[in-house]
């Protein structure tokens, strides 16, 4: 499997994704899709740690994917917990509903 | 290849772009998928197969199903779908978007400022992640046992929900309703 | 080792209070004037034993002095000396000590463990601060002080005391820092050019760096000092934190913390920065002189008579920042005069406010008037100490005062014209004291005359105030080593190896 | 993994034993006592193995960890944070709604987590150490988790806190790109030559972000106030304590080993991060009346404190980072055991107003508040000042005048808000009798102890802090 | 017996700490009376005794020094507590310790009813003490001491009655003017003592003539500090205005302090430094001028006053304006004896003046008085020898022979000049005017007040011995075309120079007649307008011309109202302006900046999880932003 890629175009990608899930971080009111966003940006991550790990033919980067794996699939089960709860309390996802805590 | 990675490319950005817009949760899952298989492609374009595999497998599969339990558990259909329509006014998302753009407009200047030397993606085999992981960083993989059950612990906890109590001489222990099963590593 | 006793005396004396305190109301005051009484005594059988006839017996500046290693990794020891400037003040420190115990004797019902804890720790502090020779320690216990005061203020003080302690602890507090940087700065300066990191006071003052370092590094003493002093235009403090203090506080304050901002620009600014000390000679002068006009017009303004008290302590300051600057010996006595009648003169003033109070329920002098006629005692002494403040010949402050701008006056003739003119309103707000206390017709207060407790304390006061004003020599004796060396290191070229001429 | 590999990594592995061991315990359904006394007695055995392994140090475990002693010291302060954290748990969290088995999981996870973080020597480690001490944390935050404010803050941190990983995972991606490497000395070896490349420094970048969070400081602090508010009291004060630890020490040996302060960008951008810091955490807290805000908002300026001699650079600044840091931990964990103790089944002890007139209903309570806020405010004789003392001296011999004038002008401002919470405890009248408490007699004496015990370290350190200042002068990161 | 000199001062002094300690434990008024009018008395005994051993011993030195104790020894200044007696305080000591005395002995009768009466006698026996240590000192520290205390005591005596606010504001009016005049002199010490390396007053005459060029602006800068200084004590002008108001006091007070003694320190300070003033003409003839004008302006306005101690009052200022013109032109020795001369006639006429006053229902005002010739006569009769020494009735009273001495020189001496004598003239003119409108009205015409209890012996005995001195004091110094009897100025010869003259001493007594006809002058007038025709008076009321300047030489020329306004209404504006201090303004300033600091960024905890995220994007802006920059 030979390609050309240019390391460049790969960053930038991820970076492009990146921005993408922080946008959607900070657009959405609803928590789930906040929550989505993340993973974007996690994935996107990802990607950055594939294409080094291509670049330099060695298999860290790919390990390092997995814990992100690890990690993504661990905050997805404590995010969603949660999102229940909140749901069970304020019958709403709005994130802006949750301010009682401020100043 | 290039044409490859450049159509995935654009599949994942597409993808991506319409999950931070769709209004409807169910949609925008379905369209995270997309960009999560797209990335697995790019995955093995760029020699990586063990990951591209995972990522189909853990975060297509596993994660995202997640998402879709909670979404049918809260039963977020329409109804939520018209909340985000309302939610979503441009001048709500105008003004973060325009961040995401500067911080995006940044990274691409200070990255494209790097030497840039195409290069050729060198595979890396299973066999080598699966070494490496095992004797390497065996110490990371179990502190990622660690993290698991971290979350699974806490997930349990708080994922508990309590019935309401009628009758004090019935009054039962409160049901555990794990939400969550332990992602498959 | 009788230093270290000292505040361990304090210290040991306040705990024991504290402790005390939980089972017994009255046993706290008893076990704190019983340890400032010790105190006292161990520093007056320190000074008469050091003092043989008209001159302290000096083969060197430093009596005494304690050295032992306290963190040494950063060249810190704790280092107590004595000299007899320090060793005044000392007495000073325990003598004001004691009153403030008597004159809290009734005042203070309440809480009085932690009451008495807190003044035997500031003494304790104060203490310090006269015998550090290590700028760290003198930092620690310049700042160990602080709170105790702070809790003094807060806890006992009245209606406004919680502003007050609040203005009192950040004013000196900021400007506490400020020095420690300074501290640092010098620490480092010296360090670098040595290769030898201590804080130790006698290595220090042979630091040498280049004016401009020596200028910014000496502002961050200078301030300290001069909010403790205070000068303006950082007095405000004073007024909040004397006026809404409890009597034993306000004694205090005027009688030793603000001595601390003098001794301080005594024992380190001018050792240590020379130079820059004669560089900025002028302008700290010229603010000397605003304070002692500031300051009177102030106090003659005033309605509150602690407050006012307070702002003739700005003035009465004012002399001693004006007589530090002029840098030579009859000024710099003057100074040492002037510390020691201003603790007695104001302090006095102060326990008298405080028996007012205690009496009428009152500072406001609209609401008194023509107390005289029911208290002839506090009358007869209100005006010696009206004297005293206004200086009159014969009582202490005048000695000081007359020293003062008789050594400024060779230094600066103007300075000195415009601060003498100071002595007019010193007059004018003295006798506005007076006036409105005890002249005028009787309000028909109810309020009775001294009781024994209190005219023990007032002659003690009146009877040091005369003594030091007919015969002032034992305090000049005392401090003039001290002082010769210091005059003589403001002489150009003429730096002393002065760690070599402490006790070994 | 060879034997003497075990040896050296003994506390690790006691805290992860210890978290299974608890979770058996929770399976055989023993009482709330019996598992907060085995996990005490857990704790003081990490705590112990930690003198067990020192004459192994310092020890390579290649290529995660690097066990030095000035890794087992901040293993020592975590333990330690996780220890008292552990003993104030009972009293809270026995009269709450929530059955508290699984917090001490939790609880020994973080705590590993944290410990993970400072031994590491790489990206992996780092990573993984990070997110074992948040996805515990998630949990821990919100575990009293009918309770709005605690739910309200689990949701904040997590996202925040994904949010921010994903940011430490990309800047970690970059460096990893430009390096080929992810073990921090070999990144050092990567870069020694010449300029540091772009791609470099903007992977710093990113990860500051990831690591600020963590830190907390500005302008990534605003969360903390909220978490701190809404999580339960010892959470909170293991937040405060252990969490910002572990960072600290990574971030620390990280800098030290790539020689971060040779980066004049990074330099000027912590210089930025330290002062806004500094002035904005004192600035926050001046006029709140929730005391778990108030110290959030004083560990924001605590942290931009911390950086002050982080950015000096020279030898010093690992001795001052760790002595800072303890002196900051116990003192904490003074203050926050005071709020726990004062804490009541149905709220906790964080308006001020509870404190009113608390030096005469609780004296011994109050004099340990006073002391710890005064070690904050960094008076002499408590700990607070000798670490600021530390602090200032090292950034002053880096020259680093203008941080030192930051500190102390924003310090002033910060003794306002100190001084509210202690003229708060002994204003007010002696009006009535201590409240009788408590139902625990045993776990609140267990618990006073120990806020006695900190309070004498905070007062000890501050009077004769000569013997810990020469263990924390031994240290060195290269 | 010289040994015996500390005990003058002592006496009083043991006199008031006895009183100062009965004040505390209570005492009874005869014990009170006994002690504080004792002490002076011994004093007096004591001073007798060394006068006498004085004069007949006739120290080589012409001075005799005890040296108590050593005040102050600090880097070259050395003061000791040093006691000295020569001629000129010889006559000082005389007439305080002898005068002291008697008015101690009256207000032992007249405070009698007084509550305070312990405190009044502790004050006078402190007041002694400090105008004997003032007059005994020996260096210029030690008599600022006695000069400061004296300021004291008149404080402690004019307010004595301090019920009355008013009092207590005449107090404190007086003590500040003169303050400003002793400020004055402080800074004359400061340069003395750095010019010539001491403060003792001998050693300083010894050297001043090689240390100060005549008339170098150091030693005129020098004289007219000092100058400044007896200016405020002696109530000249500018500084004049403290003293009517000082009346205020008992009426002993103002015969001891406000007329006899204290008042003339100013009197004495000159004199004492003689040689410096000697050394600037300049100084000279300041003090002169101000001596001629301050005695001018003062007996107009004592023309005017209806209140019997204030006519007494501005006629001290106008006759210690007689005195500093003799200083100024040089006449020293003429100047102390009028001091001394007039120490005894106005102790007199205040003693008496008191008396009437306090016979009369404590009634001031001359126009409602009269009629007393014959209803009190011995007072009559004493006030009478009073009041013909102070308008210098030729030949038989003695303040004829001091005054004329003065105008003679005024016009004769070295330092004189024809309008100094003209003004010196019209002043007696003016003088004969007032005390004879004074006596007429208080002594003649129909009674206007009941008299309510006579004086007692204690009072009347002083008046009668007071009134033989007043009369025949005079004699002991006498024109040289009258017998030539200079006891006095030959005693004061060792101390102070000869007065030199300009003109012959043959033209004197043109200038006697001329003196001898202004005040004959002067009393017909008044006998005329006062006694004859008083309606003649009122029709000159009617006058709008002079009205209007009755009015304001009634205000003693208006000097109150320009010190109002200069002075004390701006101080009083700034002092209320700034009660709140405008400097903490900049604090209260620096705090509502942090609070409007704080409030701005507690906004940004606003709880919105959005923001926060913003928060942290736009950090990661910045710092990826700070990277591209560098």
């Amino acid at each position: 499997m030979k390609s050309s890629i240019s390391i460049d175009m790969v960053i930038l990608l991820a970076g492009l994704l990146f921005a993408l899930g922080i946008a959607g971080v900070i657009i959405r009111k609803n928590i789930i899709f906040m929550l989505l966003s993340v993973e974007i940006m996690l994935n996107a991550a990802g990607l950055a740690f594939i294409a080094a790990g291509s670049r330099w033919g060695q298999p860290d980067g790919q390990v390092m994917f997995i814990f992100i794996l690890a990690m993504a699939a661990a905050e997805v089960s404590i995010g969603l917990a949660l999102i229940l709860q909140i749901y069970h309390q304020h019958k709403s996802l709005d994130i802006d509903k949750l301010k009682e805590m401020n100043g | 290849m290039d044409i490859a990675f450049y159509v995935t490319a654009a599949v994942t950005i597409l993808a991506t772009l319409l999950v931070i817009t769709r209004h409807n949760p169910v949609h925008a899952l379905l369209y995270l998928n997309v960009s999560l298989l797209s990335h697995a492609m790019l995955f093995y374009l760029l020699g990586a197969s063990f990951a591209a595999l995972l990522e189909i497998i853990i975060y297509a599969g596993a994660i995202m199903v997640l998402f879709i339990f909670v979404i049918m558990l809260l039963n977020l259909g329409k109804e939520t779908a018209e909340q985000e329509r309302k939610w979503l006014k441009w001048q709500v998302w105008a003004g973060p978007s325009l961040l995401a753009a500067v911080l995006f407009v940044e990274l691409v200047i200070l990255v494209s400022s790097s030497d840039g030397t195409a290069y050729e993606p060198a595979e890396v085999t299973p066999r080598e992640v699966a070494l490496s992981l095992f004797q390497v960083y065996l110490i990371g993989v179990e502190l990622a046992a660690m993290l698991l059950m971290a979350a699974v612990v806490g997930a349990a906890h708080i994922g508990r929900h309590k019935r309401l109590v009628l009758h004090r001489f019935l009054k039962e222990e409160p049901e555990e309703n794990v939400h969550e099963e332990e992602p498959v590593l | 080792m009788i230093l270290v006793l000292l505040i361990v005396i304090l210290m040991a004396g306040g705990i024991l209070a504290l402790i005390g305190g939980k089972w017994s109301h009255s046993f706290p005051r008893g076990v704190a004037l019983a340890s400032c009484t010790v105190a006292f005594l161990m520093m007056l059988s320190l000074w008469l034993g050091r003092y043989k006839g008209f001159n302290i017996d000096a083969d060197s500046n430093w009596l005494i002095e304690y050295h032992k290693e306290w963190i040494p990794s950063f060249g810190i020891s704790f280092h107590l000396a004595v000299d007899g400037l320090s060793l005044l003040l000392l007495v000073l420190t325990c003598f004001i000590g004691i009153l403030a115990v008597l004159c809290s004797w009734e005042e203070i019902r309440e809480r009085t463990g932690f009451y008495y804890f807190n003044l035997l720790w500031i003494l304790a502090g104060v203490a310090g601060v006269f015998m550090a020779m290590d700028l760290f320690l003198f930092y620690f216990f310049w700042e160990v002080m602080l709170i105790p005061m702070y809790f003094l203020i807060g806890i006992w003080g009245s209606e406004n005391r919680v502003y007050a302690s609040y203005k009192f602890f950040i004013f000196t507090q900021a400007s506490g820092l400020l020095m420690f940087l300074a501290i640092l700065g010098l620490y480092f300066v010296h360090g670098n050019n040595t290769g030898f990191y201590t804080f130790n006071y006698f290595e220090l003052i042979n630091t040498e760096m280049p004016p401009q370092t020596a200028i910014w590094l000496m502002m961050g003493f200078m301030i300290a000092f001069a909010v403790k002093l205070p000068v303006i235009p950082f007095h405000t403090w004073l007024p909040d934190a004397h006026g809404e203090a409890p009597t034993a506080g306000s004694l205090i304050l005027a009688g030793l913390l603000l001595k601390t901002g003098a001794y301080g620009m005594l024992r380190f600014v001018i050792p240590i920065f020379p130079g820059a000390a004669a560089e900025i000679a002028l302008p700290a002068m010229a603010l000397g002189v605003a304070g002692i006009l500031y300051g009177a017009v102030m106090a003659y303004s005033q309605t509150d008579l602690k407050r006012l008290v307070a702002f003739t302590s700005v003035s009465h300051m004012g002399f001693v920042i004006v007589g530090i600057f002029a840098f030579n010996e009859l000024a710099l006595q003057g100074v040492v005069m002037q510390l020691v009648t201003h603790a007695i003169s104001t302090g006095a003033l102060f326990i008298m406010a405080g028996m007012i109070k205690e009496r009428l329920h009152t500072r406001d002098l609209g609401q008194m008037g023509g107390l005289w006629t029911q208290m002839p005692r506090m009358g007869a002494l209100g005006i010696v100490f009206a004297m005293a403040s206004l200086g009159l010949p014969g009582l202490g402050s005048f000695i000081a005062e007359f020293l003062i701008l008789l050594g400024t006056f060779n230094a600066q003739v103007w300075i000195t014209v415009i601060a003498a003119s100071g002595l007019v309103l010193s007059a004018v707000y003295s006798l506005r004291i007076v006036q409105k206390i005890f002249l005028g017709p009787p309000r028909g207060q109810l309020a009775a005359d001294l009781s024994g407790r209190e005219m023990m304390i007032m002659a003690a006061l009146t009877i040091s105030i005369v003594w030091l004003g007919l015969f002032p020599q034992p305090i000049i004796n005392t401090a003039r080593p001290a002082i010769v060396q210091l005059v003589q290191m403001l002489e150009p070229g003429n730096s002393l190896q002065s760690h070599q001429s402490y006790v070994k | 993994m060879s034997n003497s590999d075990l040896h050296a990594f003994t506390p690790l592995l006691l805290l992860a034993g210890a978290s299974v061991l608890v979770m058996l315990l929770i399976v055989a359904r023993l009482s709330h006592r019996v598992i907060q006394s085995v996990s005490l007695v857990l704790f003081l055995v990490s705590f112990a193995s930690l003198a067990y392994i020192r004459n192994v140090l310092p020890y390579h475990i290649d290529p995660l960890f690097v066990i030095d002693s000035f890794g087992v010291f901040m293993m020592g302060l975590i333990i330690f944070s996780g220890l008292v954290v552990n003993v104030l748990s009972y009293i809270y969290f026995e009269e709450k709604e929530e059955g508290p088995r699984e917090y001490y999981v939790l609880l020994f996870l973080c705590t590993l987590g944290a410990c993970v973080l400072a031994v590491s020597e790489h990206f992996i480690s780092l990573f993984l150490g990070l997110e074992i001490l948040t996805v515990g944390l998630y949990a821990l935050i919100a575990y009293l988790r009918k309770r709005n404010h605690s739910i309200e803050a689990g949701i904040k941190y997590l996202i925040l806190a994904a949010f921010s990983s994903a940011f430490l995972l990309f800047g970690m991606a970059l460096i990893y790109l430009q390096t080929g490497t992810m073990a921090f000395a070999d990144m050092a070896k990567a870069i020694t030559s010449g300029n540091v490349p772009p791609l470099f420094l903007t992977g710093l970048g990113m990860m500051l972000v990831g690591v600020g969070f963590k830190l907390a400081v500005v302008p990534f602090h605003m969360w903390t106030a909220d978490v701190y508010q809404g999580a339960p009291v010892p959470v909170t004060a293991f937040i405060a304590t252990a969490s910002k630890g572990g960072v600290v020490a990574v971030l620390l040996r990280f800098f030290i080993m790539i020689d971060g302060f040779r980066m004049e960008g990074l330099e000027l951008m912590l210089i930025c991060i330290a002062i806004a810091s500094m002035v904005t955490g004192n600035l926050l807290a001046l006029r709140q009346n929730n005391i778990k805000r108030l110290l959030a908002y004083s560990s924001i300026a605590h942290l931009g404190y911390l950086l002050v001699a982080f950015i000096a650079g020279s030898a010093m600044v690992p001795h001052a980072v760790s002595f800072y840091l303890m002196a900051y931990f116990i003192t904490t964990l003074a203050a926050f055991g005071v709020i726990v103790v004062l804490s009541h089944r149905e709220a906790d002890a964080e308006d001020l107003s509870v404190y009113k007139a608390l030096f005469w209903k609780h004296p011994v309570l109050a004099c340990i508040l006073s002391a710890a806020l005064l070690s904050l405010a960094g008076i002499p004789l408590t700990a607070g000042f000798t670490g600021k003392f530390y602090i200032l001296a090292t950034g002053i011999q880096g020259g680093f005048w203008l941080l030192a004038f930051v500190l102390v002008g924003s310090s002033v401002v910060g003794l306002y808000y100190y001084l509210r919470v202690i003229t708060m405890m002994f204003s007010g009248a002696h009006d009535h009798l201590p409240e009788p408490k408590e139902k625990h007699p045993v776990f609140l004496a267990i618990s006073m102890v120990v806020l006695s015990m900190l309070t004498l370290m905070v007062i000890w350190l501050g009077v004769y802090p000569e013997g810990m200042l020469s263990i924390v002068n031994q240290f060195h990161l290269k | 017996m010289e040994n015996l000199l500390w005990l003058i001062p002592a006496l009083p002094l043991a006199g008031f700490l006895i009183l100062a300690t009965l004040a505390v434990v209570g005492a009874g008024k005869k014990i009170t009376a006994l002690v504080g009018a004792g002490s002076i008395c011994l004093s007096a005994l004591v001073t007798l005794v060394v006068g006498a051993d004085f004069l007949g011993a006739a120290h080589e030195s012409g001075t005799y020094s005890q040296t108590l104790w050593t005040w102050l020894e600090v880097a070259g200044l050395s003061i000791k507590m040093t006691l000295t007696l020569d001629a000129l305080s010889l006559v000082f000591i005389f007439v305080i310790t002898f005068i002291g005395a008697l008015i101690h002995i009256y207000s032992a009768g007249f405070m009698e009813e007084d509550r305070d009466y312990t405190r009044f006698f502790a004050s006078m026996n402190l007041f002694v003490f400090s105008m004997l240590i003032l007059v005994l000192a020996d260096n210029l520290l030690l008599m600022y001491l006695g000069w400061e205390g004296v300021g004291l005591c008149s404080y402690l005596l004019i307010g004595f009655w301090y019920e009355k606010p008013e009092n207590g504001y005449a107090a404190r009016k007086a003590f500040t003017m003169t303050r400003v005049g002793d400020t004055a002199m402080a800074i004359a010490l400061f340069m003395l003592f750095y010019q010539s390396g001491t403060l003792v007053i001998g050693e300083i005459s010894t050297a001043a003539p090689g240390i100060w060029t005549p008339n170098s602006t150091t030693v005129t800068c020098i004289a007219l500090l000092l100058l400044a200084g007896g200016l405020g004590k002696s109530a000249q002008l500018p500084l004049q205005t403290w003293l009517p108001d000082a009346m205020a006091g008992p009426s002993p007070v103002s015969a001891l302090i406000h007329a006899a003694t204290m008042v003339t320190a100013g009197v004495y300070l000159i004199a004492r430094m003689h040689v410096v003033f000697g050394l600037s003409e300049v100084a000279q003839t300041v003090v002169a001028v101000i001596g001629a004008v301050t005695l001018l302006l003062a007996g107009l306005t004592a023309l005017t006053q209806h209140d019997i101690k204030r006519v007494l009052a501005y006629s001290t200022i106008s006759q210690i304006g007689y005195m500093f013109l003799a200083l100024g032109v040089g006449a020293w020795t003429a100047a102390v004896f009028h001091f001394m001369v007039h120490a005894f006639f106005k102790a007199l006429l205040f003693l008496a003046a008191g008396a009437i006053i306090e016979a009369l229902h404590h009634e001031h005002s001359m126009f409602k008085m009269g009629g007393l010739k014959d209803k009190m006569p011995v007072i009559f009769w004493t006030f009478m020898a009073g009041a013909i020494s102070l308008a210098a009735l030729p030949l038989i009273s003695s303040g004829f022979y001091s005054k004329d001495q003065i105008l003679w020189y005024a016009w004769g001496a070295e330092g004189g000049s024809p309008l100094l004598w003209a003004v010196a003239l019209l002043g007696a003119f003016i003088t004969a005017i007032y005390t004879a409108r004074m006596v007429i009205l208080t002594f003649w015409g129909e009674a206007k007040t009941e008299i309510s209890h006579y004086p007692g012996k204690r009072m009347t005995i002083p008046l009668v011995v007071l009134a033989f001195f007043s009369v025949f004091a005079g004699f002991i110094e006498l024109p040289h075309n009258f017998g030539h009897f200079t006891l006095f100025s030959d005693l004061l010869h060792g101390v102070m120079p000869e007065t030199a003259l300009r003109v012959d001493v043959s033209s004197e007594w043109i200038f006697q007649l001329l003196a001898a006809a202004a005040t004959l002058g002067g009393i017909g007038l008044a006998y005329f307008y006062y006694y004859k025709q008083p309606q003649r008076l009122e029709n000159l009321r009617q006058d709008m011309v002079l009205s209007a300047l009755h009015e304001f030489w009634f205000s003693g020329w208006g000097f109150d109202k320009l010190y109002n306004v200069v002075f004390v209404r701006p101080f009083l504006a700034i002092a209320k302006l700034n009660k709140a201090d405008v400097i903490d303004q900049l604090y209260t300033g620096i705090v509502a900046g942090t609070d409007g600091l704080y409030r701005l960024v507690a906004r940004t905890q606003s709880g919105s999880l959005r923001w926060y995220i913003m928060g942290m994007v736009i950090g990661a802006i910045l710092i990826l932003g700070i990277q591209m920059m560098l």
